[in-house]
């Protein structure tokens, strides 16, 4: 068991270009093991932790996300989330999950309108997640936000829901883009699929500014070694 | 065979192109502008006698998020 | 039948031009073929006025792989080829904001790309008119939008750049874009089309009847037309631009092809016979095989078509149906439209018919040249007038610092995603950009740079001040220049004063480059920047790369703390002509540019990158631009602790103060500090305000909040109401 | 009063988005779809008798780029 590593299936579709960046600190930052799942394929290729990372798949033309949902992958990726698997969608990723109704909301045109990348202050609200576990709740942490649909909407009875059932998982300490209640990332109700507008793949490294995003890879890969 | 497809928001979700179209025409003057909202409207040319239920089809499942979004279609010839 | 005079006078060709081409020819060109002419000999193809004067600039240098003649530039760097280059897209961005500068961004990266390199970085040098104007407003917001909506969705950091702002810009506004790649030394890739008998492989969009006659409308002025011009506004795709990106680079990996040329201005006519004519080949090209995106296209609009993202490459020998395997997997249309041939020829089909056959080099290689008029250009050498009239040192400096010329440009490299890829050691507005190359402590640093207030005044000086304060920036952060793109922006050549300011610029930037030993390595020349008869100020825009030998110890505000010393380092003169404080404060433009040594110069760059190096700076910034003190505000707000400033000076304090002498900059260290130049202590870091005694008497006193708002506020006030 | 406002990219000028749907349109197996482009629709109330003015006003100058776009215009009740 011990130090095995954990393989993580880092998905690339038309557009996407985080998926460099994902794998570069999976595997030389947090030193487990990622192969790149092609969007056309249908195999997970052994992935036990699957990143769809950040990007412009097919351009977010016609909305974030909403053509990406229909890629072979996304059939595997589901049953792979039903039957438990972990799935973290960054960015992009999370707007893939959300237009493919794996988390529950959809994404509009940041408040101001505008492109914004910056690093923002988040607070980690549930630290029990799988993705969250070496966070502690309350914490504070760094991590650059880049996007121009996050501004997170959902009916007002759901969003309800989700703060009862605590599946805020990250919330702006200074909302950058209208997100309702401030939020950044959220969690399916099963606990294993976890959608964030941040990129914790840019805040893994000191020279970058922040390594707060590194736990997040961390997290998983001991969720999945301990289980 | 021709169709038009709008895709609008719900009203009960906030837009915020709309918002700022709004206050960006009050700016100019245009203040008995009491409401915008913005949709997309997508024209469709396709081989297809029966072409409605194509549309509807591809309306509900690729061009609006239901989350968020309603439709509306008609064809031209 | 329309006359002749009229057919010339629509293809931008000249009486003599065409009598060189028949005689080319030995018979009348048809059509099609005086349509190939227009833009293979227009000024942006062929360079034609500036080709006998870029010559004159150094091309030779010990980090240098590859000088002008390519796509881009490429420098050795930490065992890696840097490829890059700078080009404009000035009269697009006038016409269509948005789309000018995305498409802008798209041609700079497939420049970059074509050479086998992954681009890693872009930069942008902006030049806009006044903001008091909606007109200004509306096309800097598109400009910016635009550039962010290309660049962020191919997924290549905007890491850099620089606006300003003068009244000649209002309706010529300048957008030139750098763009950085990173190859294996051994993987770079030429436009040439080696030998006979191979495939011509088509990659992209389809085309379509975008931007026919491109070229020749960047080599021409604007003026009531411009309405008419309007239809060739193209529209950039850069999804489909990074699908193509990642074929070609995987194509090349593969080693699957001999050559490739993007189609960039003149499309499939200027990459197809520029390959042959560097190769020693010919080409024949079967244009029903292109695909299309509108119906009905004639061959002449095939050949001319502008459209973006399309690529064409020599394959290697039976390796067309592995290329175009590749690119399907990407999602792209690949088709082979034509082969390489012995005779040296370029000729055209049409369902078998041939609608063209010329010989290559007449249109590549060997169009005209000309050696045109010029006459010295009116320097400007005012001592600058009224640096007493404002007293106020704290008004002053509130002023500059809420000037459009020093605010914060936050708001615009935030739209920028300037972190993807990872690499960003340094973000936007603290300094030269820092990028490192991943499992190296080696890293390359990029700077963008030009100042046409100081063009306006004196090209040559202008030249030289801007080449030295690119270099200042990145021995700010301890690099060595390794080499130079440029971009040349200029009113109308066939204007003897503007070929003037053309040649003294070329003067300047050679004098510059000999004495730092440091190449161009490539670069562009935007003519024609006129409207209704009215130059833009001659403006050179240089983008330099330097080395950086380990990353993890550049000088960054982050490590600056309370108590270190502020030292001045170099030279101070009386150098307030054509300089922002006379902008800003007093309203005036014009006057003597600033005075610069270069030895000096030189001896300041290597003291500065000596300290870094052994590790003595803690941050350092040039003073050029804006002067000391808004420079040094601004340094405090990214450190964000105030300081307390105690020191005199013998020269008037404007100068001090204010003044843009070159060969000095600001450094930030703990303990005492020691230079082969003057070095000043000026005070220490410390509080939460700028506190400054100057000559005895306290001359400012605010609180650093305070400042940080008035320089944060413009950008948002003026463009997020 | 009600109106609405369509603005689409004239027929001349490349539609990436549009592209991009009818090629996802195609790959989902709707390959009847012959060309798909996308507009935008403003959705506009505004307290003014003579609306016509104000909205043809307000769509050439500020909702279409007159460069690459052209737009039509109803009103409704
Ligand atoms: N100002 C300049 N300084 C040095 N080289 C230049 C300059 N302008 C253009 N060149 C070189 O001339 C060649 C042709 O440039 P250009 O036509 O801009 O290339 P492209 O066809 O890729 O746009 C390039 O190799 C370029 O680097
Ligand atoms: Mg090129």
């Amino acid at each position: 068991m011990g130090n095995r590593k954990i393989r993580f299936g880092v998905v690339v579709f038309p557009g996407t270009n985080c998926d460099r960046d994902t794998y570069h600190v999976i595997k030389e930052v947090a030193e487990e093991e990622a192969v790149y799942l092609w969007h056309r394929e249908r195999d997970l290729r052994g992935s036990q932790v699957v990143v769809l990372p950040g990007g412009f798949s097919y351009g977010d033309y016609l909305r974030s996300g909403a053509i990406a949902r229909f890629s072979p992958i996304m059939e595997a990726i589901r049953e792979f989330a039903e039957g438990g698997g972990l799935v973290l969608g960054i960015c992009n990723g999370f707007q893939i999950l959300l237009e493919a109704g794996l988390l529950p909301g959809a994404m509009l045109r940041n408040k101001g309108l505008r492109f914004i990348c910056r690093f923002e202050e988040l607070e980690v609200e549930n630290a029990e997640t799988p993705f969250t576990l070496l966070y502690e709740k309350g914490e504070r942490v760094k991590m650059p936000i880049a996007h121009i649909d996050g501004n997170y909407f959902i009916e007002p009875h759901k969003l309800a829901l989700l703060e009862r059932e605590k599946r805020v998982v990250f919330r702006y300490r200074e909302n950058p883009n209208g997100s309702l209640n401030d939020i950044a990332g959220i969690i399916n109700r099963g606990g294993n699929i976890l959608g964030m507008m941040p990129h914790p793949e840019r805040a893994s490294e000191a020279e970058l500014g922040s390594t707060d995003g590194l736990r997040t890879f961390l997290s998983a890969a001991k969720y999945v070694r301990e289980s | 065979m021709k169709a038009k497809i709008e895709v609008f928001l719900k009203p009960e979700v906030l837009d915020p192109q709309g918002e700022t179209i709004k206050r960006a025409l009050h700016t100019l003057g245009y203040d008995t502008i009491r409401e915008v909202r913005q949709g997309k409207v997508f024209y469709i040319e396709l081989d297809e006698k029966d072409a409605g239920k194509v549309i509807e089809e591809i309306a509900r499942k690729v061009l609006a998020n239901p989350v968020i979004e309603d439709f509306r279609w008609e064809t031209e010839k | 039948m329309r006359s002749l005079k009229r057919l010339l006078e629509e293809h931008n060709l000249t009486v003599e031009e065409y009598q060189r081409i028949k005689k080319i020819l030995g018979r009348e060109p048809n059509l099609v073929e005086l349509g190939l002419y227009s833009v293979m000999w227009s000024e942006h193809c062929s360079y034609k006025s500036s080709k006998v004067h870029l010559k004159k600039l150094p091309t030779k240098g010990k980090y240098l792989i590859q000088g002008p003649g390519e796509n881009a530039g490429v420098v050795e760097a930490a065992g890696k080829a840097v490829v890059f280059k700078v080009e404009s897209h000035n009269h697009p961005s006038f016409v269509e904001p948005y789309q000018g500068a995305a498409t802008g961004v798209g041609g700079i990266l497939r420049d970059i790309f074509t050479m086998g390199a992954r681009p890693v970085a872009l930069l942008d040098s902006l030049h806009f008119g006044p903001l008091e104007r909606p007109s200004n407003r509306a096309i800097m917001e598109g400009v910016v939008s635009g550039i962010a909506g290309y660049g962020n969705p191919v997924g290549v950091p905007t890491v850099g750049g620089e606006v300003d702002f003068e009244e000649e810009f209002s309706h010529n506004p300048l957008v030139n874009v750098m763009c950085v790649g990173i190859a294996e030394k051994d993987g770079i890739f030429y436009a040439r089309a080696g030998k006979p008998g191979l495939s011509l492989v088509y990659a992209g969009a389809p085309t379509g009847r975008d931007g026919i006659h491109g070229a020749t409308m960047a080599s021409a002025e604007f003026g009531q037309e411009t309405e008419h011009k309007k239809v060739n506004v193209q529209v950039g795709d850069p999804f489909r631009e990074k699908l193509l990106m990642e074929a070609t680079l995987e194509v090349m990996e593969k080693n699957l092809i001999e050559g490739i040329q993007d189609m960039g201005a003149a499309g499939l006519t200027s990459s197809s016979s520029e390959m042959a004519s560097k190769g020693g080949v010919g080409v024949e090209l079967y244009l029903d095989r292109v695909p299309l995106r509108e119906e009905g296209m004639n061959p002449y609009e095939i050949l001319l078509s502008e459209s973006q993202e399309r690529m064409l490459m020599v394959a290697k020998k039976g390796k067309e149906e592995e290329i175009k395997r590749i690119f399907e997997k990407w999602g792209i249309e690949a088709v082979v439209v034509g082969k390489t041939t012995e005779d040296r020829r370029f000729k055209a089909f049409w369902k078998g018919e041939p609608v063209a056959d010329v010989p290559v080099e007449s249109l590549a290689g060997d169009a005209p040249q000309y050696q045109r008029p010029y006459e010295k250009p009116e320097i400007d050498e005012r001592e600058d007038p009224a640096w007493a009239e404002e007293r106020n040192w704290q008004k002053a400096l509130l002023k500059i610092i809420s000037s459009p010329h020093m605010a914060s440009r936050r708001w615009i490299y935030q739209q920028y995603d300037h972190m993807v890829q990872t690499n960003t050691v340094l973000l936007p507005g603290i300094g030269p950009s820092v990028l490192k190359i991943k499992g190296q402590k080696e890293a390359i640093a990029l700077t963008i740079d030009a100042n046409p207030a100081w063009g306006r005044a004196n090209p040559k000086a202008a030249a030289v001040l801007t080449v030295a304060e690119a270099f200042r920036n990145l021995a700010c952060v301890g690099a060595e220049p390794l080499g130079i793109t440029n971009c040349l922006n200029f009113g109308n050549p066939e204007k003897p004063k503007v070929m003037g300011q053309f040649v003294e610029t070329i003067e300047g930037m050679k004098e510059a480059l000999e004495f730092f030993e440091v190449p161009v390595t490539g670069g562009n020349v935007s003519f024609y920047n006129e409207t209704q008869g009215k130059a833009i100020p001659p403006t050179v825009v240089i983008g330099a790369v330097g080395l950086v030998e380990d990353y993890r110890t550049i000088p960054r505000p982050e490590r600056v703390e309370e108590g270190m010393g502020i030292f001045l380092l170099g030279w101070t003169g009386k150098d307030l002509g054509s300089s922002v404080y006379l902008k800003a404060v007093l309203g005036q433009t014009g006057g003597r540019v600033p005075e610069i040594d270069l030895e000096k110069e030189k001896l300041l760059q290597q003291q500065l990158i000596r300290l870094v190096r052994e590790g003595k700076v803690a941050y350092a910034v040039d003073l050029s631009p804006g002067g000391l003190l808004p420079n040094l505000a601004e340094a405090l707000f990214h450190i964000d602790i105030g300081a307390e400033l105690s020191f005199s000076t013998r020269e008037e304090e404007a100068y001090f103060l204010f003044g843009e002498s070159p060969s000095r900059a600001l450094v930030f260290a703990p303990g005492e500090l020691e230079a082969d130049v003057p070095v000043l202590k000026l005070g220490t870091v410390k509080g939460q305000d700028l506190v400054a005694y100057i000559n005895g008497r306290k001359k400012l006193d605010l609180p650093l909040k305070q400042l940080r708002r008035s320089w944060e506020s413009l950008f948002p006030s003026l463009f997020d109401k």
